[in-house]
């Protein structure tokens, strides 16, 4: 039993950490958010660099042969800098599912683009109706003359402004109602896009697919196991996020609190807020434990009985975090006072964040509602 | 005992159904409905009408021009009001300065604001706020010289809501540092077009333009605008907050929104998550019903107490806490019923009809920076903290 | 619109206080608590003489024709005494189901009885596992060559010690279902009875009948809408109960922590504590609200629209006041370190008498869950 | 990072559960499936047999007859042990008074005092609290007064639990009133059988007699009774807070009380209500779950940080904190479940075996007074307001 660091992690912290130090503070950020691109290609490509976008990759195929817990350590400093880049959907969520489902030829083919920080892309899994329910897909492959298109819709898929290619799911080519993954390129006839900003700084885009050119990912096309697991993981790397920004804002308002001044003393002197960054810090340690749990829980392995407890670690994670991110962001800001609510301070866009994290993937009632129904079919 | 509306009540609540059936038109009605906020021009329209109408003063004393209502008629109207989906009376102008000036200033003040004020022709804004006095309000820092007959103002106020549509804007203002701080304050009306007032804008995590910062250099503001005495605007702003408040709870418009709820419950909206059936949700949802529920029996029964000739009890002084604690409680269930399409950011959506394109469904790309931007509310006007510790000296004597 | 007492309530709220004040401290109490019968006969003769024991009776049977608001009031007060004599059980329980669903005869022959503080009664209506569903019920009325008999249990059934008859509820002898109530001998053949206290200091019972003679009540054998009503006055009246209960609590709370010193300062100066009572005082006026809007709704009438919204009226208070009480209930033994779990401060009892009306007639996550699925139905 | 056992791990998980299989027996591990109390009697039996095993003493060092055993190797036994239903050790003797005389106790105090408590030959209580001092433990003022080879010792003691079964009582008593409050304290053993102690019971909601006052008037105590010097008493007490201390946290007892909750929801006894349906409650005992294995794991990285021997982190300060709520909510579930069965108040049959007529489900009964009863565990070992305090001044340096 060790919670400590390995050499690898303790190397992948460092380096995220000093990164998000020397060259990401709120003002860069704020600036790359805005940039016609939504977020610097600079820092693309030393992400590149750094062997960040080789991390959850086969060896074989450039990767570092990462695990959850490795992703954990580097997404928990990169959330203290609030980052707009669009490493969950290239990395965690596209090239992970292109990881676990695809063949070897479209692993040859599309991970080193990835590794080397020249292929960028986009997850269209669930649709806006589906919450966490794999089954509830309405795009629909079929076969033409042409060969498999697609035809559906896509909401709210992050960064796919960005994107090279998609990774798509729908309902398989084959009419035998499997869910099926699909690579589409996201410049391809067909694709129509609605791209906006988000609110926590990031691009996020409603795609339409009519008669789409697609490739099926991998040979299979029952992909819901492929899903789940690339589920899991992305889980894992926004909850560490989330535990980096809420380190954060605790320091932030642990700082803001001594320096500000009311009726002549530091708001930190009063009683009550002590406890309530007393709070704010005990949450914050109890969704890290989460995190250790859910990130070493779903690299366990591949039985049944492992899955069962992976998708178990999963949605406890989710719960945890979503509700230690409200108590600590609705708390930093409540203590920030006015100035927490402006768009001037990094408060703010961290409170954003947290609470855009519950709405992925699932928000907290959404998997408790599951979890006690589980419970209740026991 | 007697929860029952009157005769004469029923009649009058038929009245305001019919005022706004008749005076608000469709169009504005659908604002709340196609989630778009209320332009300055809508809200000055439909001011307009309810002066016409005689319901502009509802606080107002009767001699003044003001209804003359009693408490559960403005139970009535407030509940209606919220039923209409009408836009909400801008309070600095109706509820805040114009109660000063008809208690404290003098004829000729009152002749010449109070009019305008009442037919919405003078927009007001609030000037008590400075950026570095927060809820230690009593330690502001604008000062007012005198010279001549003229005042010299310099200084920042902050957080001043709506101040760039503003005509005036109220102040408290620092005229002496001699004895106690509070003592010192003294409370004065400054035109917005004088020379060396400047506006700048506060975005809020919600993108939008709602506060300001409003800065004085070197304004010269006539010594008639001075309401009552010299170092007295301390007491004058005080009286006003423990002056009657109606719905400062906010109940009648969180009943719509949690029936607008229900709403989207019942018949979600294409790409929203299936919620209803998500107990984990409804039993939120339900609490809020239930909090709600004993919100307005408290309400109602500072009300009765009012209207009953007694001083309303201890439990008035919980109303902004619970109020603004549902408030936000709904604007949470907002954001969870959402679903992903919380994520996009297009204030434009809610800002300009007709935007395209537009995000579907309507609701959803406003519930989170609704969300964000109404943390304001336990935080202004005397944060949750500091009610509570008014309510263990006061009503608990701690 | 008006919340303002009338005269007959002003005078009930002044009788009952001066009663509580003068007569019944917390050693009286205990020793009424822990005597034979479990409370003082000599207070029910009072009851019976202040009128208490008639008000929600007709006029023409020698009652006061009180309705719920009046009931509130009184027993705010009493619940300020934490009174152990059997109210509940023989007046708004029993005798109010003797009101509700008898006969003229019967009404006749029982409530005079009552009012005079000469008959007591029990009432066994719902079942250990019931909760709130009246139509879970086993005991089971047969016709027999002697009459009418009961066979079942009927589990913790409040003062069925000193009660001289009991109103029963059990499934109809004309074997249609029905749920039917009963009048019989407390202790007629076939009763056979295991008494014990209860947490609450008072007295309760498990009973078991074997071919118990027994009298249908009223002309009916469906008692289902007489079960309902007599629960939510039932709900009302232990909720403003345990109002007077908080009231006192929150009290004797501002008193402790103004003494008790710690650190050489009152406690009450400690601003974590200041804001816990606070929420306490909150609390207490958010669950007399809700008193209010159950107590005015539910005597509004018989129409199914307003018999709909008594339910849920007293749905609402059953949950309101289970989570304020719960909130107070455990802030107070809190507040008072130590000396709030000992058997000899009163304000562990108050504690003991709360949690144990969140027992009653359902709890506050029974009622709460049974909203939200009729809200789901809906 | 890793969470898995080593093989020697496992193979210790083993011995300790053929430990419980072979030494416990049957009737004791049946005491929680049958509702009854662990009396004396059953604790000491349990301890001699640990004792025998060489487990007695789980955190001593070896020299002194403790296991040496690794923060894993506890964190195993522990889950054991609250898997097997055993008794535990009373901690007074074991964890208290045998560090403070191991550490600080001279050659003669170890000899005399060690050996007995190990193998389970003397009780011991707990002498710190008093009537009037609470949380501000510093301020007592039970006086020891040297008076040649003995002090003589006066005042009262309160919250002592166990106390009417114990052999001796280590106390803290003021010796000196100079200086600072703390620096006058000593700690001193008396014998509970000298003349002048004298122990009367607290009885608690629950209708127990588990804690006591104890007094004493002109109690002798012999001056080898003082471990260590004179006035650092309380230093000595202190450094026994901060020590390791395995378990604060509960998590082992409560994941056995957990898993049995949810046997009786799957099961439920006759004349439970049904709330496995219940999804209200159902997301309660849900949400208690996952708050327990959020705090399992911060309670395994504290013990991971301990065996690669680095100082516990600041999220060690949260265990006492966190584990007791959780321990709160489980008391709450259990009233809840119990339905109305939670009102008989029949203590006797939980310490009376065979008593008749007994209540089913067996478990009701106990399960409010073991609510109220436990409302302790926020208050004692330093209040978890005072916890707070301490967390805010020492970890976030407020």
């Amino acid at each position: 039993m060790d919670f400590a660091l390995n050499d690898i992690q303790q190397m992948l912290k460092d380096s995220a950490g000093k990164f998000i130090h020397n060259d990401y503070d709120f003002e860069t950020r704020q600036k790359h958010s805005h940039s016609e691109l939504g977020y610097s290609e600079d820092n693309w490509q030393l992400f590149a660099e750094l062997g960040w976008l080789a991390l959850p990759f086969a060896e074989e195929f450039g990767g570092l042969d990462g695990n959850a817990t490795d992703l954990m350590v580097l997404m928990t400093e990169l959330g203290k800098g609030l980052i707009v880049e669009p490493y969950l959907s290239t990395v965690v969520l596209a090239g992970n599912a292109i990881q676990r489902g695809g063949t070897a030829e479209q692993k040859e083919a599309l991970i080193g683009g990835i590794v080397g920080g020249e292929l960028k892309l986009a997850f269209a899994g669930l649709e806006a109706q589906s919450a966490t329910d794999i089954s509830s897909i309405n795009t629909q492959a079929s076969t033409q003359a042409s060969g498999v298109v697609l035809n559906g819709k896509k909401q709210v898929v992050l960064h796919a402004q960005s994107a090279d290619k998609l990774v798509v799911a729908a309902r398989s080519h084959n009419n035998n109602g499997n869910i099926a993954l699909y690579l589409v390129d996201a410049n391809a006839e067909g694709v129509a896009a609605h791209h906006y900003p988000t609110n926590d700084g990031a691009r996020a885009s409603d795609l339409t697919f009519t008669n789409v050119a697609a490739e099926l990912l991998g040979d299979s096309d029952d992909a819901a196991a492929v899903i789940q697991a690339v589920l899991n993981d992305a889980i894992v790397a926004v909850s560490a996020e989330a535990v980096g920004v809420m380190d954060k804002m605790l320091a932030a308002t642990v700082e803001y609190t001594k320096v500000r001044k009311q009726f002549d003393v530091p708001i930190a002197k009063f009683q009550i807020l002590q406890h309530n960054m007393v709070d704010m810090f005990m949450e914050c340690e109890q969704a890290r434990s989460m995190v250790y749990y859910a990130a070493i829980t779903i690299g366990e392995g591949n039985s049944e009985e492992q899955v069962a407890e992976a998708n178990k670690a999963s949605q406890f994670l989710k719960w945890k975090v979503g509700q230690a991110a409200r108590l600590v962001g609705q708390t930093a800001v409540q203590l920030h006072g006015g100035m927490g609510v402006t768009d001037e301070l990094d408060v703010g866009h961290m409170f954003k964040r947290l609470t855009m994290i519950n709405t992925l993937f699932g928000s907290m009632d959404i998997h408790l509602d599951n979890l006690v129904k589980q419970r209740q079919a026991a | 005992m007697n929860i029952n509306f009157s005769e004469q009540e029923l009649a009058f609540q038929q009245e305001v159904q019919t005022f706004f059936r008749e005076e608000l038109p469709e169009s504005v009605q659908a604002h709340i409905d196609n989630g778009l906020s209320f332009s300055a021009e809508v809200t000055v329209a439909y001011q307009k009408a309810l002066y016409k109408k005689g319901w502009a003063g509802i606080n107002w004393p009767v001699e003044h021009g003001g209804t003359g209502w009693t408490p559960t008629q403005k139970y009535i109207f407030q509940t209606e009001s919220a039923k209409a989906k009408a836009p909400r009376q801008i309070p600095f102008g109706y509820s805040m300065v114009a109660p000063i000036i008809y208690t404290f200033g003098n004829e000729e003040q009152k002749q010449r604001f109070l009019p305008d004020i009442l037919a919405s022709n003078t927009w007001w804004c609030q000037g008590y706020s400075e950026p570095n006095a927060g809820s230690d309000l009593a330690g502001l820092k604008t000062r007012a010289v005198r010279d001549g007959d003229h005042y010299i103002v310099n200084g920042t106020k902050t957080w001043t809501t709506l101040g760039h549509h503003a005509d005036w804007i109220f102040c408290l203002v620092r005229t002496s540092d001699e004895d106690s701080k509070q003592k010192g304050i003294s409370f004065l009306l400054i035109d917005m077009t004088s020379p060396g007032v400047s506006v700048k804008p506060i975005i809020t995590l919600d993108g939008r333009r709602e506060v300001n910062e409003v800065a004085f250099q070197d304004v010269k503001v006539p010594v008639e605008n001075l309401v009552g005495e010299e170092g007295r605007g301390w007491t004058y702003a005080k009286v006003l907050l423990t002056h009657e408040r109606t719905n400062i709870a906010g109940v009648a418009v969180s009943k719509q929104r949690l029936s607008a709820l229900y709403d989207l419950l019942n018949q979600p909206p294409a790409g929203c998550p299936d919620l209803k059936n998500n107990s984990v949700f409804m039993s939120r949802v339900v609490q809020v019903e239930m909090e709600l529920k004993a919100l307005e029996f408290t309400d109602l029964r500072v009300l009765s107490s009012v209207s009953t000739g007694t001083a309303p009890g201890p439990e008035s002084s919980i109303l902004k806490i619970k109020g603004t604690e549902i408030q936000q409680a709904l604007d949470e269930l907002y954001v969870e019923i959402a679903g992903i399409y919380a994520l996009p950011f297009v204030p434009e959506q809610y800002d300009e009809a007709g935007y395209e394109p537009r995000i579907e469904p309507f609701f959803a790309p406003n519930a989170a920076p609704h969300y964000y931007n109404n943390r304001k509310v336990t935080i202004y006007g005397g944060s949750n903290e500091i009610q509570k510790n008014i309510i263990a000296k006061q009503v608990l004597g701690l």
